[in-house]
């Protein structure tokens, strides 16, 4: 253990901080001064609770159960679980992998990430206190993550918090526990499989439909592991057959097979398309894995005759362990459909036999797929023509599509136009099929009508390039502090958009042509990759894949969302030079108040988005969620007019200073796009820009805000700390503003202000909410 | 003055079957029933939501009720069209999310500095963002929440029934509001 | 690495097991052999899914959610995740305790559980594969727990298992890794605090209001771990002062301190008994730790001006860390009520605080303790006029007790018997108080009506013996197996009984007088010490503490329950030689054919009992739960007439052989403590029964019901293998109804059966389900 | 032939506020729809629960039940009290819990070997216990069931209102049941 220690240190030669390795309590203190500004908004989804046996209990009007919980803490325990679950997730997914890899390349397996990256995990260096240099280092982060989530899950069982708050805290642990997993997944993966490391000129790989050669067999990959289906790829390779055969799949299996491939795996797009992919019946095999698979995949690929190979064994779907079976054994009982599946959680295994069971049932049919969600036009309208307008289907929806219009404009004039607009917006969840009395196949008519714009969908996607590099920090670190690019955009997450997915692309277009820094991951990078505008080219090709003013950097899946909270870290390290190594609330702080970075997930849906925009809300990285996302139940919400809340010490002048409300938001859900547009916009002002910083930030959010809004936005003016603050091309407009609406006294003569703002601009100001910060750097206790 | 079945008006079926809660739905409410509670109100509201985007009238009758008096708060991007046809929305920037927030603190002055709103009326929102809000103002709040939408919201105060089949009637209930204010 | 391998090879010469620290996958197989034959049974409490944001979602009729989940693996999902927080929280707990006494004691410090145990963590070495000898051995066992619960939390995420038996065989999976948690908490309290060691003469211990020395200041703990109570009773032992003070408690956090005090501590009562101890205003001061403490419990002790001291990380309570602050400014915080409570995770300092603000609060009221529910009865009254019969408090009632009849039949008469009966079964969860209209204090109103009886309670409990004895089980392991000994009877487990507690022991007096095995732990072996009978005596002052025929063993606290697995583990163990060492399979296959042990838990209410009792079933040991047990959504309840699903191997005979169906239940709800008696005795009954012990077991089945059914149960007849089987007193009348009505041929001049039985009774009969077990003894493949 | 305002029946309130779920609550009906229920059906039975050990009137209801064709499953030990009075249930030793599973399946052929039973009438149960039971057959099986209960069951498919106020009225609808058979 000491050996150990000065090992590392003679390693390292950073100080360590103050909270290496935090339990529930270390960072409680740093919660409390988010949530006591940030304060969580809980909107209900029911209102009642039955998780023991003395409920159910009418938790209505926040009444308190049998227990003593009240509503909003009930609440904040759910939040806490969901937290809990989605780091299990990525947890579940490193531990698995580096436990494989451990096994495969040895504990001493170096950590490289290339010559442009010298900061390597930096959430690790920053949470856990270590700097890992080899795949066995991971295990040390790994079991200490573990042993947190024990710790947090077990306050969410009955009888243990009374106060909404701690479990707030207790989320945000457990969520900065998922960063640091999801750092974990992806470094291990990235340095032992050699996908990209930090590569801003990544190949693009084939996107949609379109561009799945039908003519050979085709092996589809479902889910976020590239564990088990990377060995296909090494086995295709090794027999030197990898032109026979298209690989594809969906989801994060694939973002990182095309990682693993150079991108040779080609994507048929997010999770919401798994229904399309195997009703149309294109799969010769179906490999699924883990988290966000449809839980019928097994009913589905058998309707369709496509064999599936479970291989996680989060979802073994119920069926028999085929592990110590020969692989003929296996091939057999798929091809021949004595079974519909086997659980194969051997990955060299599902490697031979997948491409033998996907050429054997390609065989069968001879490339003649015939299957197009309906034999033919017949099949089709026989369907439309059950309708009834029932309005079940309307009643289900996740967005409540007018299915039934669609299908009585079609019965009525003929015209599948209205179906197919249905198409854009669909996540195909099937649940209008649950519902409806005539058994209509609603999923396969919506597909069926827009068959051609989704069967021939073509785009690119720039594959995942891992970590951001030092040396791109170095470049961007000022002038995002300064404010001079006015903003990170991280669009990150599921695909359970609000609207067509091309709004996706329209919100972020915004951005990249403003010269913002935009980065995305997961589902979110995928659907950028799918919608192609009038030209026929996606995002990708139209932006470099620099984290740079204007760039699209994409990540890569879910688990490298970790190196964009990773080059906000990076950014107080490499430019501020702020020490890393257990040094979290010092490093949250700083970016609070100085990294104009805002999370944007547009279509979250599951608990691992929840506790990936946790984890960023605790780094002090403000989310904008679309609509679904206040189904999350909780969000962090300021109050502008509370001007007790907003205050920071600045260190420069040793006193307790008002400031402007900004960020004044960390978790907030927009309806449209319009307002997503904004919303990013005005989350990038942070209290430390500069002058030049905050005029360029203004500008953007004033000009549009009069483009989505209508108008200048109401609160433009508490961002204001002198004249030099102002969009120059308006500034006269704004000062007579100040004057005649906010009664600001301007000296005209030299278009100055005199009185207004909260606060004034001093280019020393240095500020902090956290006491022992400031005491660090000023050697002095804090003001009162 | 709820909606009886006598009165032929559309089952009040939730805008989703499966978001149900212990606590009292919305009393389905006729046009008349709005109109006096607003009448009755001290500081009502309107809150427009981003779907008058996409539904002119929407817009149309919103701007009727600034007419009528009643002040609106913008948000989803809504203010573009209001204010376009004359509206001075009392914000615009806000989400329904932020605005619902400050409707819950009982110490919140209003953007009018006049005191937290009594009644609150929403028109024009995506249904499952809007049921969220009104179930924490159902909860967390006493203000009276009145839902002017095509879909029955259950967590409202009051709702308009269900009105999917048939758009007409919903345009003309909204009519007969403004028309009686 | 294999250095630490070949050192324990040394220690331990049991070879290793099939599965050593299993995963998900290892005991699959064990879990499908009993879900195949113990049906899950889902009974859902609400039929929608609103975990993820595409929902909510209707899932009624078994209806799939938008990600494809019906509902009954939605359920089988809720029920991992309620036992993964079932586990989580013993986990907690232990972890908190290892570190802290590996901090204290040194990794070092030695497993010494007394001359009579040397099969010491029997479930450890069955499940992990190791032996721990110290502390620090605990920790291995401790970090694979932590692996397995982020591995199965991850497979409820959103998009995982397709299938309910895949859910139930990972709830299993972390129940058993929630038996080794357990254990290992217990074990390290045990040999760091000095508890008894597997003690059967254990003293007894006080409890009930009535114990209480009110004229003394009075500080009371209620929760789990002792960890945060001990150093009270350390630094008054130091200071002398023991005898200056009351120390009593609620739940477990006092069994526990019972068992390092010698019986010192004073119970008050279980989980039930908070609200009625802090609203009698006895206590001045509070000490909480975790788990099933009230949720309201700051705001119930605010409101009687007791301070609260908050230790554990699992429920700071939102209340400031006062950890830093000296032990002066705490105490005066607390005893001027600047604050009503503070958090401090500091055992040491809760030692010392706590005394000094009980004896500052106590000096305060001089003894003089006014406050009893009501100031006077004029108060009281006033109350129950209040009631208008409105019924809301019955409806929101777990038992929907008829307290409108109390009310109205206090109002007309001014009697408060019926008020005062309400009392007995009252657990005072306060939801009435909710839901009244009239904001009625309904609580203080029930225990005001019962207050002589209530607070003049006494009784006395047999402090926690810790694990049983090698000498015990080498004792009972034959004649348990053979039948002899008809049971074991484990009443474990929480307060939320159906009736009156007092059926507890009407229940549990069957079976010590019918000389089965009874143990007890956690609030069930509270309950049993607070029921006395006409002498004043409890059932512990009447019956030894062994673990023994007719004894009544309390094993401890809620985490004592793995050494009733454990003494299931070592009966395969001692008694039949069976090796343990990573052998899970077998063994639990070895106590399903032959250990006639069943659980009980007549009020459960947490997942952390739901976990405890999956973990048990996991184990081949059936668990009988009251009614309010039908909310835990799933049970495991075989079919008798399902005929091929009866069958075992006999290594005997090398064949396969249809068996009775028993036990036919691994988790069964009863309504009815006459149904609880039944079912207890008929799910003591084992394939492997010799005659005499068949005979015996089947002599106590068919008095009881004939006692409480009022006629011979209807299955007995599947039970007899041969008239050796029939119990002696009833044998012709038994032979002439197995001819009459079920059509038995019988040889009436020898009294034999001729004909009839499922299987012939064959003294060397060698039951086993596991194909593995057969070829291990058999020596080749099992027959088909 | 549900319950109606006009016929002055207590409003059918859930035995537990919070026992609320998305699929519908059960019909609250009158003595004689339960009678034709019970003519109509091919197969059916009265399961009987324990809380027939605390209410001799129930056990007598029962007996008239069992002499009137109706087969009985007691459960609970309510098989005592009715084993003195005469009558032979067909199963005295399976809890509700462990018939509910047997209800479940359709290839079950019932105690009497005739096959699953179609129509099944509860009473005499904790009303906690008995809705879990309830929900299950709702959403797993395709039985019809009647709670005869003094609590309103909403997860039945048919259901006495609520009776808790008035014990009389609970007892004289079932006696007009048996008295109709």
């Amino acid at each position: 253990r000491i050996g150990k220690v000065i090992e590392e240190a003679e390693e390292w030669a950073e100080e360590m901080g103050p909270t290496p390795k935090p339990g529930i309590i270390e960072l409680r203190k740093w919660d409390m001064k988010l949530l006591e500004r940030y304060e969580p908004f809980y909107a209900p989804v029911q209102d009642f609770c039955n998780l023991c046996t003395m409920g159910p209990c009418d938790l209505s009007q926040n009444k308190k159960g049998a227990c003593g919980i009240d509503l909003k803490t009930a609440k904040a325990r759910l939040v806490t679980i969901a937290c809990c679950i989605g780091a299990a997730s990525h947890g579940g997914h490193a531990r698995h992998l580096l436990d494989h890899l451990i096994e495969e390349l040895g504990e001493d397996y170096p950590i490289d990430l290339g010559g442009n990256v010298n900061v390597e995990a930096p959430i690790i260096r920053t949470v856990v206190g270590i700097r890992p240099r080899t795949l066995g280092d991971l295990k040390e982060a790994m079991e200490w993550a573990e042993k947190e989530l024990m710790r947090v899950l077990h306050a969410t069982h009955i009888g243990n918090e009374e106060s909404y708050l701690d479990y707030e805290s207790k989320a945000m642990h457990i969520s900065m526990v998922d960063h640091v997993l999801m750092e974990i997944a992806d470094i291990a993966q990235i340095v032992a499989y050699n996908m990209p490391k930090a590569e801003p000129n990544v190949p693009l790989t084939d996107t949609g439909f379109g561009i799945v050669d039908k003519n050979k067999p085709v092996i589809v990959v479902v889910g976020h592991n590239v564990l088990y289906s990377k060995p296909i790829l090494d086995y295709l390779e090794e027999m030197g057959r990898l032109d026979d055969f298209e690989i594809a799949g969906l989801c994060c299996a694939v973002h990182d097979m095309t990682r693993v491939s150079g991108g040779r795996a080609k994507i048929f797009g997010p999770i919401s398309y798994q229904l399309r992919v195997i009703r149309s019946g294109i799969p010769d095999v179906m490999i699924s894995d883990e988290q966000c698979i449809r839980a019928d995949l097994l009913q589905a690929c058998k309707a369709m005759g496509i064999p599936l190979i479970a291989t996680s064994d989060a979802a073994a779907r119920g069926l028999p362990d085929a592990s110590d079976w020969p692989v003929e054994k296996i091939v057999n009982a798929l091809v021949t459909g004595e079974l519909p599946g086997v659980f194969l959680p051997v990955p060299e295994k599902v490697g031979q036999v997948a491409p033998l069971v996907a050429e054997a049932i390609f065989k069968k049919h001879g490339g003649n797929r015939k299957y197009r969600f309906f034999a033919n036009d017949e099949e089709l309208w026989n369907e439309i023509n059950k309708c009834t307008q029932c309005m079940n289907c309307v009643f289900t929806c996740p967005h409540n599509l007018r299915i039934d219009q669609g299908m009585a404009h079609a019965q009525k004039t003929k015209d599948l136009s209205k179906l197919a607009k249905l198409e854009e917006q669909c996540i195909a969840c099937g649940k209008c099929e649950q519902a409806c009395p005539k058994n209509i196949k609603i999923i396969n008519v919506i597909m069926a009508s827009n068959f051609d714009r989704l069967y021939n969908k073509k785009g690119k996607m720039r594959v995942g390039r891992g970590p951001i590099q030092d040396t791109e920090i170095r470049n961007v670190g000022q002038p995002i502090v300064m404010g001079q690019i006015p903003g990170v955009i991280a669009a990150v997450g599921c695909a359970n958009y609000p609207d067509e997915a091309k709004s996706l692309r329209e919100i972020l277009e915004e951005f990249v042509k403003r010269r913002y820094i935009v980065v995305t991951s997961g589902c979110h990078a995928i659907t950028l990759g799918m919608i192609t505008d009038e030209e026929g080219q996606t995002l990708y090709e139209k932006t470099p894949g620099d984290f740079d003013a204007g760039g699209l950097a994409n990540v890569g899946s879910c688990v490298a969302n970790s190196h964009i909270a990773g080059a906000a870290i990076k950014i107080a390290n490499i430019f501020a030079m702020r020490p890393l190594r257990g040094n979290y609330a010092e490093i949250a702080d700083y970016v609070l108040n100085r990294v104009g970075a805002v999370g944007f997930s547009w279509g979250p849906y599951s608990p691992k988005a929840a506790a990936i925009a946790t984890g960023f809300n605790r780094l002090g990285v403000p989310v904008v969620v679309g609509p679904h996302g206040a189904k999350y139940r909780r969000a962090y919400l300021g109050k502008y007019f509370k001007k007790e809340k907003w205050w920071v010490y600045d260190i420069k002048t040793r006193s307790k200073v008002p400031i402007e409300p900004a960020p004044d938001a960390l978790l907030v859900a927009v309806e449209t796009k319009e307002e997503a547009i904004v919303q990013l916009a005005r989350l990038c002002i942070r209290p430390n820009d500069t002058s030049l910083g905050r005029q360029i930030k203004l500008t953007h959010y004033l000009e549009l805000s009069q483009k989505y809004l209508g108008k200048l936005p109401d609160d433009w003016h508490l961002f204001v700390r002198s004249e030099a603050d102002l969009p120059l091309k308006m500034k006269d407009e704004l000062l007579h503003i100040l004057e005649s609406e906010y009664g600001w006294k301007i000296d005209w003569d030299k278009k100055k202000i005199l009185e207004g703002p909260i606060r004034r601009y001093d280019a020393g100001f240095n500020p902090t909410i956290v006491e022992e910060v400031y005491e660090k750097y000023a050697g002095e206790k804090p003001p009162q | 003055m709820a909606v009886k079945k006598e009165d032929k008006y559309p089952v009040a079926r939730r805008y989703q079957i499966a978001d149900v809660q212990v606590s009292r739905e919305a009393t389905a409410v006729k046009p008349q029933v709005v109109v006096n509670l607003i009448k009755k109100a001290k500081h009502p509201v309107l809150i427009t939501g981003g779907q008058l985007l996409k539904d002119e009238k929407l817009v149309e009758i919103a701007v009727k009720f600034y007419e009528k008096g009643i002040p609106i708060i913008a948000t989803g991007g809504s203010s573009k069209p209001l204010i376009e046809k004359g509206v001075n929305p009392q914000s615009v920037v806000f989400t329904l999310h932020q605005v619902t927030q400050f409707l819950l603190d009982e110490e919140w002055k209003g953007f009018d500095g006049k005191g937290n709103y009594d009644l609150v009326l929403f028109m024009g929102f995506l249904p499952y963002y809007l049921s969220r809000m009104l179930s924490a103002l159902k909860h967390f709040s006493k203000i009276t929440t009145v839902a002017l939408e095509e879909f029955y919201q259950p967590h409202a105060k009051f709702s308009f029934t269900n009105l999917t089949a048939n758009k007409d009637m919903y345009y003309s209930m909204l009519e007969e509001i403004v028309n009686n204010l």
